[in-house]
């Protein structure tokens, strides 16, 4: 009883309870779920998931929303897809101008942001029919399918027959932005920016160039999450990222980012993403019909809802004890 | 209210580019006020427009609404189906339609005012009770529209009362009405007050609890209304409904000049928010854009729209 | 029976328990029918906490509250308002997307009594309520471009006309001039004569004593001893009983810095905001006031001097070389600039962040370690350090800063600015809302920095604290320099002195 | 109405475990004496679950499931499963794929949610030992999958166009109506499209809408092109769902009894339109012999025949022009289309050494 009380306690638990729940009733109920097949095929939708949602986060961290994550992602494989197809550049030539590719749009609405003083939702959101239609115009359309095939293969890379290459990138990628967001200057900035605007201005944070480099490193992360999935998919399509802009919002709040800005949890969209895979493959093994995937992820957050006031309830209850002990 | 004031707001910079972009279209294009276009313009609008008054409420009190299309679809489904299976006369199934806005406008108030309230936990509530109702929708439907729509019901949307279509009258009512209830009522004037200050609004004796319930039920309401005009409009009802109203439900009211913080709305503004995404859809059509080009165009028009408004309120 | 109805609000052993902090523990006190009862104790005594409970904001853990002898539960503040209490809170509270009459009409709103606006009537009470605390606005004007002090009276306009029988203020005066104070105290005492009941909170003693029938004194959440009629105390036994022991002021000597270099000269400065150039010099290790009335011009004068409003005209030199600072960020790192803002909730503070996190961001630098990694044991040290010197009271320097008391958040504000170890320090307004007992600790610290070779300018609309610590006042009225004066420090001289130069 | 048996997954069939499995079906069907019946060579019936997954919840595929159990009926092996994302994103599609191997699915028949990207996965789940064919339409190849039963999409859209022209008395303008421009699919469609188009002399193409595979866009995108251009429009041709159920419902108006349009699909919807007379006529392709044939194909690949190499990767598995005259025997047309192809089937295969 009292391990259960410390775990619900932890910052974490509206995610990691839910997750221990589900595997452990798959891992009875379901005899294929601990397969190695499962086990990689899980592995391998995570990070993604992850990457997409830390993009996501960081916007968010800033009391901003991103909504062409999927835009950027899109218009930054592009990029990857000219480099290596058409130009026969060398894949970590094409890889890092993807990478600045989306590193430049993200600048782009950083700037527009600050700068412009239009509404931030609205050019997001005209950023996102315009990075898309960018990459329809410059492609027609067709996708990049001759891709260096180590660079394919990478995608679906076993290591130790059980965890895809990929995998290790999203959790390098989630310990960079820890550190990032914890243990470096910027990463106080970029909070304090999301908190309150004007405080992070009288304590001498320039607030524009922050959020412009908070709106850069989100870019650059859409287009690495891009890379991935081209890797995983073998080809460059104008149909990635499509798909991205509710599962990255879904990540990190499922992960426990606060969505006003200035609280995140950098851990949380690596336990997010794991969550919705978990979720996804619960429903395909116990033979729900797919239509209630949606249903299941919804109740889901409501259910993380639940357990976070169940947890402040409970501290503020033992808080409250304690005085009341003192007296 | 005197010329200097209407001169600076956000909504004359919004009609100055809308009436630029007819211009520039009669120009290309003769038959572009042509009586025909007019009413395709129309029938898009009454959908788009109530769709962003809907959303423009949840913002006025410091929230946000995504599930407004499920809302939308589940209501129409819903009402379909009545009418389709068990031969429920058309105005008890709109009645149950505008029921289903009312129910799942008190889920998603009562989720809400559990979560905390405003900003973030309306949000994300909505996004999760989206995800909920999309997956009733399908459940109940396996993905399949209702084609069996009375011709009473569809008459609805497709006929005229004189020279106007009367499903743009409908929006035409509900929208005074919620400019009515903005201007002059209580109840308006509560819900802008929350959405600007609530910690003030509630010191000062505006009960969280009714304020979020009743803001989400109007919207909600609306919400499904639109759904079951579509259904009027495309004469099926088909599970995909609302599926891409989330951005315009936004894009709407801001464009009109609604603050997106809330505490202020600009009602009629959603109108021409509206006209100015309905008229680039309709334009680019007309003008026979290249399929690859029409995002590219939408994004660029929605940024140089937004930037003229703006310097000419830094001029101001 | 007749006797028991003479109080028109008792409470009777109050307890309030917030997760980690007892905020009030069995208090009790009694309040007659029109009179003006004062609350007095240090920040974080829990006064504002029984502001709220009293009004509905929150419920008590323990006790009761009888209004006009009848228990009553206080749910919630419509109920409050529904038993005739009118209560001002500390922090502002107006919806600015509101025009003033609304604003001040708001209880109309909020009740929903009046189902239908109608915006004559309105216009017309809220013109009204504000005749009666003095205001000059029209009611169909925004409130957001109002200076911090016009916000204040409009609130206390807003109460005024709710037609309560108990009147709760919570430090009314604390960000408005002088001016508006007299104005305030005079609608109080009016109010008063008319019958009401008031609850009156206030770190200035002078005006406690100018309006107050009787005080409450509480420390550390109890009441200490019984109500306490106003003219059986005086101010040093006021503050001994608010501070626990007895309390000296100090006196700061005059100090000769005639040799001292000119550390900070700005010549002939203006903007696009304010066309009147203006001039000052700032020497090093000296403490310069900006005295002003509320809505001077001061705290405009120093953003333009911090970079942050862009000056069209004239010439800032530091250490005697002409520098052009373009944000404050500039200002902040290049040139030890350092300012503390008057408005510690919208400029100062980062609410849903705890102390530490509060502090770390200012003292980046210091924090961090070689690598440029963040050092949160560092950060944890030099928060702890100014927990102590500040005497900052919070469980620890975890707590989110949105659960301070009022006082130790501006305290919080405080500690910020120090921890740079600026050249220059402007501290807007630094001791708005700070009990004696801190406003003396405060004015140590400032007169500590200005030893160490730190120049302090003070913007203060309160004429002792600038008399007591200030080397030299310069006086502002209407965006104008209107004078400058060597500090004598004596207050009866320096005082008509300054008014004089006002008046000029 | 097949979906929802889809939803109930898992459930045992009747034939999972017994000797005594009835053979009416097998003897009465094409294939007997010459695919063998149940599992054969010490297999068991897990080796013989089967499923079917389409690119996307659609109407299209609702006589698969149907028709793949009357195959799995027959052949006496346990019987399918049938699911779908809701949308056409790769991603959840290979979400439910896994689940499904991971579950014991041992071979199934799909059309992928994007016919490029889908590949990859198809490569990942043929080496982990799942034979898979596609329907519906094709992956771009190479492909792993054994085979493709489709209709061509450039040759439906194709003829579709022609029809149209033909019914239009070969002059007018045509608009054409596409899915989501992203899909390389919808890109042969619209090449189709032009090519049809600029065969004949008097038919002018007029343009081509895109990404209004929704039921409100393709409702605006078609009310604006009239208005646009009414005057000039002879004909549409559709190639997605969604607009084609729009066409059925706006052309029913008198104003546009002049205005001919082709759709796509054999939803209700659509087959109204065409009794109606809103609509010319659609283009049906075979989803039922599709999901049938590859039922059939799944169970020969786990007896161990094999594809031979000389054979096409696509195979073509019909389309048909239904107009009113056959609008009330969609399925029928399928099903004897499909069993014309069944007599030669295993001919394509080499048959397992004994
Ligand atoms: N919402 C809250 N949650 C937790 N603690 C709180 C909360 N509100 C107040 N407190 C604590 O209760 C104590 C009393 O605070 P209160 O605001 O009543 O002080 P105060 O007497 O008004 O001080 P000041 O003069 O500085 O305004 C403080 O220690 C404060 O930190
Ligand atoms: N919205 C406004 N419209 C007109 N004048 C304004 C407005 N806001 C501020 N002002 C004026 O700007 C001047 C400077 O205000 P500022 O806040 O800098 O004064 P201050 O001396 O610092 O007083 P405070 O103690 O309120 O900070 C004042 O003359 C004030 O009346
Ligand atoms: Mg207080
Ligand atoms: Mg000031």
């Amino acid at each position: 009883m009292k391990r259960i009380k410390q775990l619900l306690q932890a910052d974490l638990s509206s995610v990691i309870i839910p997750i221990i729940t589900i595997f452990g009733l798959l891992a009875i109920t379901s005899e294929g779920f601990l397969s190695s097949y499962n086990m990689f095929s899980i592995f391998q939708s995570v990070p993604i998931f992850v990457i997409v949602g830390l993009a996501q986060m960081i916007v968010l961290s800033l009391g901003q929303m991103n909504l062409a994550v999927g835009s950027i992602g899109v218009l930054s494989s592009v990029v990857f897809g000219i480099a290596m197809q058409n130009l026969g550049m060398p894949t970590s030539v094409s890889i890092l101008l993807a990478c600045i590719a989306g590193v430049l749009q993200g600048l782009i609405q950083g700037v527009m942001v600050t700068k412009s003083g239009i509404n931030p939702f609205i050019i997001s959101l005209a950023l996102l029919s315009l990075y898309k239609g960018l990459a329809l115009v410059i492609t027609k359309g067709q996708p990049f399918s001759e891709l260096n095939a180590g660079f394919s293969a990478f995608g679906n890379l076993k290591i130790v027959g059980l965890f895809p290459a990929t995998i290790f990138i999203a959790a390098l990628v989630s310990g960079i932005m820890y550190v990032l967001i914890r243990y470096r200057k910027l990463g106080k900035r970029l909070l304090a920016c999301g908190a309150n605007g004007v405080a992070a201005i009288y304590s001498g944070v320039n607030y524009d160039k922050t959020v412009i480099i908070g709106h850069a490193i989100s870019g650059g992360l859409c287009a690495i999450a891009a890379i991935l999935q081209v890797s995983r998919f073998g080809s460059v399509q104008l149909s990635i990222g499509d798909d991205w802009m509710l599962t990255s919002f879904v990540v990190p709040v499922l992960g426990g980012t606060l969505l006003s800005g200035g609280k995140v949890n950098v851990i949380g969209p690596f336990l997010g993403g794991f969550l919705m895979v978990l979720i996804n493959n619960a429903i395909v093994l116990w033979g729900v019909s797919s239509y209630a995937t949606n249903a299941a992820v919804g109740l889901i957050l409501l259910l993380a809802y639940e357990v976070d006031r169940m947890r402040k309830k409970m501290m503020n209850n033992q808080a409250k004890s304690a005085v009341e002990k003192e007296a | 209210m005197d010329f200097a004031k209407i001169r600076k707001s956000n909504s004359f910079s919004v009609s100055i580019i809308i009436v630029f972009m007819v211009v520039v279209m009669c120009f290309f294009k003769r038959n572009y006020l042509s009586s025909d276009n007019i009413s395709a313009l129309l029938k898009v609008l009454a959908v788009t427009t109530l769709v962003g008054v809907s959303q423009m409420i949840s913002i006025a009190s410091g929230g946000m609404n995504v599930s407004i299309g499920s809302v939308g679809a589940m209501a129409a489904i819903l009402s379909g189906l009545l009418m389709q299976n068990l031969k429920v006369p058309v105005l008890l199934s709109i009645l149950i339609g505008i029921g289903i806005g009312v129910l799942s406008g008190i889920i998603n108030g009562l989720l809400i005012y559990r979560n905390g309230g405003v900003g973030v936990a309306s949000f994300l509530t909505t996004l999760a009770t989206n995800s909920v109702f999309i997956g009733i929708i399908y459940m109940i439907t396996t993905g399949h529209g209702v084609s069996k729509i009375p011709d009473a019901f569809v008459a609805i949307g497709s006929s005229k009362i004189g020279p106007v279509p009367t499903s743009v009258l409908i929006v035409g009512v509900l929208i005074t009405l919620v400019y009515f209830m903005f201007t002059y009522t209580s109840l308006g004037r509560q819900i802008l007050a929350f959405g600007a200050n609530p910690k003030a609004a509630e010191l000062y004796g505006i009960s969280r609890f009714k304020t979020i319930l009743s803001v989400n039920i109007i919207a909600s309401i609306l919400a499904a209304i639109a759904g079951m005009l579509v259904v009027m409009r495309v004469g099926t009802a088909q599970p995909d409904i609302g599926s891409d109203w989330m951005l315009q439900s936004f894009a709407a009211p801001l464009i009109g000049g609604t603050r997106q913080a809330g505490g202020k709305v600009v009602v009629f503004g959603v109108i021409l928010g509206v006209l100015v995404l309905t008229i680039i859809e309709n334009a680019l059509v007309h003008l026979g854009v290249d399929v690859y080009w029409t995002e590219l165009i939408n994004g660029v028009v929605i940024i140089v729209i937004m930037a003229f408004d703006r310097l000419r309120s830094i001029k101001n | 029976m007749s006797k028991k109805e003479e109080y028109i609000l008792e409470l009777e052993n109050i307890t309030k328990i917030f997760p980690g902090v007892k905020a009030l523990d069995d208090v009790s006190f009694k309040i007659k029918k029109g009179e003006v009862h004062a609350l007095v104790g240090e920040n974080g005594a829990g006064k504002s906490t029984l502001i709220n409970i009293i009004s509905g904001v929150f419920g008590p853990t323990q006790g009761s509250i009888k209004v006009d002898g009848k228990e009553e539960k206080i749910t919630n503040p419509s109920k409050a308002f529904e038993l005739g209490i009118g209560v001002v809170h500390q922090e502002r509270n107006l919806i600015d997307t509101f025009d003033i009459a609304e604003n001040i009409c708001f209880m109309d709103i909020s009740t929903g009594k009046n189902k239908m606006k109608d915006k004559k009537a309105m216009n017309q009470k809220a013109e009204r309520a504000m005749e009666r605390v003095g205001l000059d606005l029209k009611p169909w004007q925004g409130i957001e471009e109002l200076t911090s002090g016009k916000k204040q009276m409009l609130e206390i306009a807003r109460a005024m006309c709710m037609d309560s029988k108990v009147l709760l203020l919570d430090e009314p005066t604390a960000s408005i001039s002088l001016t508006e104070a007299d104005m305030l105290l005079k609608t109080v005492k009016q109010l008063k004569e008319e019958g009401v009941s008031i609850i009156y909170i206030s770190h200035k003693l002078e005006e406690i004593f100018e309006i107050a029938d009787s005080i409450t004194v509480i420390r550390d959440g109890k009441n200490i001893g019984e109500t306490l009629s106003a003219s059986s105390l005086n101010k040093d036994k006021l503050i001994e009983l608010m501070v626990g022991r007895k309390f000296v002021t100090e006196t700061y000597n005059n100090r000769d810095l005639s040799k001292e270099p000119v550390i900070l000269e700005a010549k002939d400065i203006s903007s696009k905001k304010n066309p009147i150039p203006k001039s000052f010099q700032l020497k090093k290790g000296e403490i310069l006031g900006w005295y002003g009335l509320v809505g001077a011009g001061r705290t405009e004068y120093a953003r333009e001097i911090i970079g942050i409003d862009p000056i069209t005209n004239g010439s800032l030199l530091i250490k005697g070389s002409e520098v052009s600072i373009k944000s404050y960020e500039e200002a902040f790192q290049r040139y030890k600039l350092c300012y503390i803002s008057e408005n510690r909730k919208e400029e100062g503070l980062f609410l849903q962040h705890n102390i530490t996190d509060n502090v770390g961001i200012i003292a980046l630098d210091q924090i961090c370690t070689k690598g440029g990694f963040i050092s949160y044991r560092k950060q944890n040290e030099i928060t702890e350090s100014y927990k102590e010197s500040l005497s900052i009271k919070a469980k620890d320097i975890f707590v989110e800063t949105a659960s301070l008391s009022g006082g130790n958040q501006q305290k919080i504000c405080i500690a910020k600015g120090l921890c740079v170890n600026p050249e220059i320090m402007i501290i807007d307004e630094p001791t708005v809302g700070i009990d004696v007992n801190t406003k003396g600790e405060i004015h140590k610290l400032i007169y500590e920095l200005s030893v160490q070779g730190i120049s302090v300018i003070v913007i203060s609309s309160d004429m002792g604290e600038l008399v007591g610590i200030a080397d030299r006042i310069i006086v502002f009225r209407d965006n104008e320099i209107k004078g400058e004066l060597e500090n004598s420090k004596d207050y009866e001289s320096m005082s008509t002195k300054v008014m004089g130069s006002i008046l000029l | 109405a097949g979906m929802m048996a889809g939803c109930k997954g898992g459930t045992d069939s009747s034939s999972s475990s017994s000797q005594t499995q009835d053979k009416t079906a097998y003897d009465q069907s094409v294939w007997k004496d010459v695919v063998e019946f149940g599992a054969v060579d010490g297999k068991t019936d897990k080796d013989y679950a089967f499923a079917g997954v389409f690119g996307a919840i659609n109407s299209y595929s609702d006589p698969m499931q149907g028709a793949a159990d009357i195959a799995a009926e027959e052949l006496g092996i346990k019987a399918t499963e049938f699911d779908a994302p809701k949308d056409w994103v790769q991603n959840d599609q290979n979400t439910i794929l896994d689940g499904l191997i991971a579950k014991g699915i041992k071979g199934i028949y799909m059309m992928t949610s994007d016919p490029v990207a889908g590949n990859e996965q198809i490569s990942k789940m043929t080496s982990s030992g799942v034979p898979i064919v596609c329907v519906g339409g094709s992956p771009s190849t190479p492909s792993k999958a054994t085979l493709t039963l489709a209709t061509d999409v450039y040759q439906a859209a194709y003829d579709g166009t022609i029809n149209l022209i033909k019914a239009m008395g070969e002059t007018g303008g045509v608009v054409g109506l596409c899915g989501a421009v992203t899909d390389t699919n919808t890109q042969s469609r619209m090449e189709a499209i032009q090519k049809a188009c600029a065969e004949y002399p008097n038919v002018e193409l007029i343009q081509i809408i895109g990404d209004i595979d929704e039921s409100e866009a393709s409702v605006t995108a078609i009310e604006n092109i009239l208005a646009a251009k009414g005057d000039q429009i002879s004909g549409f041709i559709s190639t997605c769902y969604y607009p084609s159920v729009a066409l059925a419902k706006i052309l029913s108006d008198e104003r546009y009894s002049n205005v001919h349009a082709i759709g796509c699909d054999t939803d209700e919807a659509v087959l109204d339109g065409i009794k109606s007379g809103a609509l010319d006529g659609t283009m049906s392709q075979n989803p039922w012999g599709q999901a049938y044939l590859a039922t059939v194909t799944l169970k020969m690949l786990t007896d161990g025949w094999t594809y031979k190499a000389d054979q096409d990767f696509l195979v073509d598995s019909g389309s048909f022009y239904i107009t009113k005259d056959n609008a009330d025997k969609v399925e029928q047309t399928q099903m004897e289309a499909t069993m014309e192809m069944a007599k030669t089937w295993t001919d394509r295969f080499d048959a397992p050494a004994k």
